[in-house]
């Protein structure tokens, strides 16, 4: 475990960004830190994908910071190089590579960021395959898959990278309820090593179990920031109350 | 259909409602027509005593049941079949049309070994060597003409805007009359080479560019956020599946090169067209020679074209579901 | 073809009754023919087309199709008669049919102004240029054969080092007035178009010591109508003998080229 | 970069670390060339009273400056600029290459009015019909070549087969001379016409064919599954998202067009670049016939270029995330 | 409301699929009556967009007859139109045309298959954009939009074409719980005009709400068919058990 002087996986400051004349975020402050699962919901177009995307510098910002373990992230190559070295990503429309097997997908990057040899490169991405439960689809490609299974390699290659953190743009949107439980599980057994985690999702009861600390956006700003038990038993905003009333019971 | 749909198409031209009133068009056109353009037929029914509307009847009667029956037969095979009873049908009709025009054999056959020796030769030499240079700069100007950097932008645009926009031929008189004007003098095949290269290589930077840029955005923003350098990316991740956009044009370049290749000749190159216009222009035999070169300009290009299919099956592996 | 074999054509008829003679020619030397500033043609081909078609009774039409194609035969009346200059050879014969010799034209050796040659002995053993497919490089290669007794005989001279060919005929003087043989030592070329580079200011001049040799060149008819090809004949023949192709080479060459 | 990455390359001819190197470099070699090859400085210098090692080291000099000076200006400034920049200093470049030929501009002028008023007319009228003529039988083309039907598919591959691989000027001679033989006597414009339309064509098939097939088989499952015909898919959903992929080699072809329907002048059509030959070599000014038809060819490149890219900006507008 | 003689919706007799030599579908039987509310889940991978892709004619079949309004599903022209005009189908990567507008994406078909006047398309498309709440998105782009309002683009272009059977393809997997509650509202309005519709989904709470009948499949076979209140409170198959037993508490 990391000592108390190093610095936040991710503290970002008055962060705003504009679409053209839309501002998809506005004022956004987050420190996490270290092992922390935090887990961002709220309603569709809020801007939490742009939250996380910004983070890793796929999408430029026009106000305030962003500091990834200590890094201020900036335009310079090098930075963006180290920043994205660190974090790990999974995104809402999975982007796998179709030109690839599944086992490739996973391999490449190790092969040419991590630089692992062939043998050791395909040997990890299999046994990441393995904690998603597809191995038996390592030599299909994408397009022969389901939905949930290209979802589970899209997890599985970016847990292959171990990063020190990981974003996840709603890792279990086509996921079945079982499924959902198993990446729970692994998330969670990530998260006991030590893995700093930022997911978002719409799925309350993954929310409950996953999360050590609840966002809540509306409108680009974060509304209400709790821990699980108060967000989901006590919420302190209006907004948030009907959102989480609208929520389908299940059981 | 073009994506496989699970639909059959009706047999449009298996129904007699189409088949018999084409046949009857066809007779009545044929009834009409110049009989001295079908002199075969004709002669067999002037041998045999018959002529005049008569015979021109007959012949057509003959033409109509001959096709019917083709196209009977024909629709009813199995696809490869008819992809390969179609080609068979239009050599020949194309054989044909050559016969009718009487040429000298004799005359073919002593000039064939010249032009596949010196002419075909120095052919393949040149086109090669000019597409891999062309290739190499095609993915440079592609990179360039997508960067971010004016001053490569601007070379680049000015380069395919150039080498496109003049004619070939100006291109190999700028390199081999205007390189000496600066101290260099170069030689027929570099400079033909040098101008062949340049002027692709500007054709094939725009087809790269396409490719690169039909990629969706997604696969870049993922290769890059696992940590890959640009450069990883574009050979990576991009260029790969680019390579089902790229290659059909890309195979129109290669076969279009091996026949533009004949503009070297200007400055004396001995190459197949060269040879062949030269050769046929001293006994006036232009058609003999132009055809024998076209058969091995055709003959190399379906070699391509096999090729092209086999490297767009490799890359298309993946298009499954 | 079998075709136009079963029905001979009447060449003279159909020009009769269009009332046109269409001609087949070159536009592209000076002065043989040639566009000139105003987009028409005109020249020396241009002006004997229009003599024979004055004869005949009718007007010249003029179209300027590619060598290869006008030269392959059948042309089916697409053309009545080539005035373009061609040589007749014997190989040629096979293919057209040549209906008489209306000029001689002289062929010269072409050196850079800067060269040492002063005769034509010291050519010999240098790197000589022609145009590819010509009489010119028949000539250099010692196989002329052509197809005219009245032509005079052949005497070949050099003996060249090496025969550059070229496709077109401009090549040849491009690389010769490179400085100080950098291509090339010397040009087999006719007159009239050495001369021509001249005025262009090329930096080339003639080697003296007379013509190499002189080309007939003939009018061409197509093989499937011999009546056709005998009346033309007898037209050039008359324009000979009246003296009306040597006042047209007077005209065009400032010599007599017609014998 | 090829997608605008959030990311600054750093600028790399700007660090004197490369800046200087390269200089002295450039220096060295100005003073080993020929001086015969840059007359106009040393012609100054030579005015001045300079010669020999000490002129040539200061002329050197000069130009060293110069060139630093340029690249220190063009690397600072905005990318359009820096564009547009690129252009002038290359246009010029090859103007003096141009100059350095003494090119009789009397005789550009005398001949100009016929190039233009005959040549270029001829040229983009033929051009123009064999463009329409080869889009519509490259549609009907990459349609047959992806459709299930043998006959269509055999057709369809011999026809880009035999006109993709067989020289054009051969296509032009079968049509010209073939046709006649079957009794069709076609004219000169109409049969070069032909020609350029059914190689272009061929052409372009391949370029559609791989234009359609790059889109994804989601996008023909939901138009279908919307209850779309084939027909309406094709013409509604998958051409226009093929075209950004299309336009680019496409592009390519109409430029090429331009330039190879001076195929045609072989069957007497005074074209562009016939009347540039023929102007030339009968008053052996053919490089300034040929650098002026160049010129009006690379104008009209241009022109299509520009149409190009607005196209391209129109068929990519929804390419933003 | 149609008659006692008018035939089923759907009818699938003992189909078989294979993909290759997997078997992708074993044995499927299946009647949907008019007005029906079918929900379809079951793990990831076990055959349930390959089953409703295949009543649609987008998948081949190898054994078995399927039956839509009555109609033998072959593979002549005719047929498959006549059953696509009365079947919709929302797929689960969306499909939408990216060189469209939204608003054109839902009209596009009005005007081509519906053959109604632009104008009307165009009204008919925006008041289904307004029943899935985005009638303010409709000149962007699919690629401008977020992944939630995409899938609501899907979800009124296949309403519009106003089918007699809608086939969803995880209609909410990236729907946040709010929206997951409307487009559930959409549906059950649409469904008491007499809409049948099957709908596919990992969200248990939805298919509690909203089904007549859910299924539960697995390794392509239908293992378990039973009224929601049967199927959540008491299911029969151990599977189905052990699959429910992985569901998330929300709330
Ligand atoms: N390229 C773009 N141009 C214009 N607007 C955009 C663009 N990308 C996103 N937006 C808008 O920004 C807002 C935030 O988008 P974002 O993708 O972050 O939403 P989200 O919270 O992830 O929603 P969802 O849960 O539906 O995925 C949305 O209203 C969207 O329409
Ligand atoms: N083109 C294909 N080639 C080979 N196998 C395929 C192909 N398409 C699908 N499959 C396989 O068929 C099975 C069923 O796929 P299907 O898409 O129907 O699953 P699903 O139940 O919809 O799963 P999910 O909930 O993950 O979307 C999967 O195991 C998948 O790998
Ligand atoms: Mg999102
Ligand atoms: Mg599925």
């Amino acid at each position: 475990m990391p000592g108390e002087t190093s610095p936040a996986p991710v503290e970002i400051r008055a962060l705003g960004k504009w679409y053209g004349a839309f501002k998809a975020l506005d004022g956004v402050n987050l420190v996490l830190s270290r092992g922390e699962r935090l887990v961002i919901c709220g309603p569709s177009g809020s801007g939490k994908s742009t939250l996380i995307r910004t983070v890793n510098a796929l999408e430029s910002f026009q106000e305030g910071e962003i500091f990834v373990e200590g890094v201020r992230l900036t335009r310079a190559p090098e930075t963006v190089k180290a920043i994205r070295l660190s974090v790990g990503m999974v995104f809402q429309q999975f982007n796998l590579f179709p030109h690839l097997t599944v086992l490739e997908n996973c391999a490449l990057p190790l092969r040419l960021v991590r630089r692992l040899p062939g043998a050791a490169a395909a040997e990890r991405a299999m046994a990441y395959l393995e904690k998603v439960r597809i191995p038996e689809q390592a030599a299909k490609h994408p397009a022969q898959l389901s939905g949930g299974q290209q979802q589970r390699v899209a997890i599985a290659r970016a847990l292959a990278m171990e990063p020190k953190l990981m974003l996840f743009d709603e890792p279990t949107s086509a996921l079945d309820p079982e499924m959902v439980k198993e990446v729970l599980d692994t998330l969670l057994a990530l998260a006991g090593e030590g893995m700093t985690m930022a997911v978002v999702t719409h799925e309350m009861g993954f929310a409950r179990e996953f999360a050590d600390r609840v966002l809540f956006m509306d409108g680009g700003r974060i509304i209400e920031a709790a821990a699980p038990t108060q967000f989901f038993s006590d919420p302190q905003q209006a907004r948030t109350r009907a959102f989480l009333r609208q929520v389908l019971r299940r059981d | 259909m073009i994506f496989a749909d699970n639909v059959d198409q009706p047999p449009l031209l298996r129904r007699p409602i189409v088949f018999i009133p084409a046949l009857a068009l066809l007779f009545l056109a044929l009834l009409r027509a110049d009989p001295a353009n079908w002199p075969l037929l004709r002669g067999v029914l002037a041998a045999a005593g018959l002529g005049g509307v008569l015979g021109n009847g007959l012949a057509a009667a003959a033409v109509c049941v001959l096709v019917g029956a083709n196209a009977y037969v024909l629709l009813r095979l199995p696809v490869r079949w008819q992809v390969a009873m179609v080609w068979v049908e239009l050599t020949l009709a194309l054989a044909a049309l050559f016969v009718s025009f009487d040429l000298s054999y004799a005359f073919i056959r002593r000039k064939l070994w010249i032009l596949v020796s010196i002419g075909l030769v120095n052919t393949l030499l040149i086109s090669a060597v000019s597409i891999v240079l062309a290739f190499i700069l095609a993915m440079a100007g592609a990179v360039a003409k997508l960067s971010q950097n004016g001053v490569a932008l601007g070379v680049a645009n000015f380069y395919t805007s150039l080498f496109r926009g003049v004619p070939l031929l100006m291109q190999i008189y700028i390199i081999y009359l205007g390189l000496p004007q600066i101290g260099v003098v170069v030689d027929a095949i570099p400079a033909g080479v040098a101008a062949l290269s340049l002027c692709y290589g500007a054709y094939m930077t725009e087809i790269f560019r396409g490719g690169i840029e039909s990629i969706p955005r997604g696969q870049w923003e993922a290769a890059r956020a696992l940590g890959l350098s640009p450069g990883q990316t574009l050979r990576q991740v991009i260029l790969p599946q680019a390579m089902g956009v790229i290659i059909p044009p890309t195979g129109n370049q290669f076969i279009a090169m091996l026949k533009d290749s004949s503009l070297v000749s200007v400055v004396g190159v001995w190459e197949l067209m060269y040879l062949a216009r030269t050769q046929g222009q001293s006994e006036f035999r232009h058609i003999e020679m132009m055809l024998t070169a076209s058969m091995i300009y055709w003959i190399f290009s379906i070699l391509l074209e096999l090729g092209q299919a086999r490297i767009e099956r490799f890359f298309g592996r993946a298009h499954a579901r | 073809s079998p075709a136009s074999r079963m029905r001979p054509a009447d060449t003279f008829a159909r020009v009769r009754a269009r009332g046109v003679l269409t001609v087949a020619t070159n536009a592209g030397w000076q002065p043989q023919g040639f566009i000139d500033d105003s987009g028409q043609l005109a020249g020396f081909d241009i002006d004997v087309a229009r003599e024979i078609a004055r004869r005949l009774g009718v007007k010249a039409r003029f179209q300027t199709p590619d060598w290869s194609v006008m030269t392959g035969g059948h042309w089916r009346g697409r053309w009545d008669l080539m005035v373009g200059s061609a040589t007749p050879t014997r190989a040629r014969a096979h293919v057209v049919d040549f209906a008489g010799v209306y000029y001689y034209s002289p062929y010269v050796f072409v050196v850079n102004r800067m060269s040492t040659a002063r005769r034509r002995a010291d050519l010999d053993g240098r790197r000589i240029g022609v145009e590819t497919g010509t009489t010119s490089e028949d000539y250099i290669r010692r196989h002329l054969e052509i197809d005219d007794p009245s032509a005079p005989a052949v005497v070949y001279s050099v003996t060249p080092g090496q025969v550059r060919t070229y496709a077109n005929s401009m090549m040849p003087f491009d690389d010769l007035r490179l400085p100080a043989g950098a291509r090339l030592d010397a040009v087999l070329a006719p007159e009239q178009t050495a001369l021509q580079a001249i005025r262009s200011g090329y930096p080339i001049r003639v080697l003296p010591g007379g013509y190499a040799f002189r080309e007939p060149l003939t009018v061409v008819t197509d093989k499937d109508d011999p009546a056709w090809t005998a009346r033309i004949r007898r037209v050039i023949a008359a324009m000979k003998a009246d003296g009306a192709l040597r006042v047209i080479t007077l005209k065009w060459y400032g010599r007599d080229y017609s014998s």
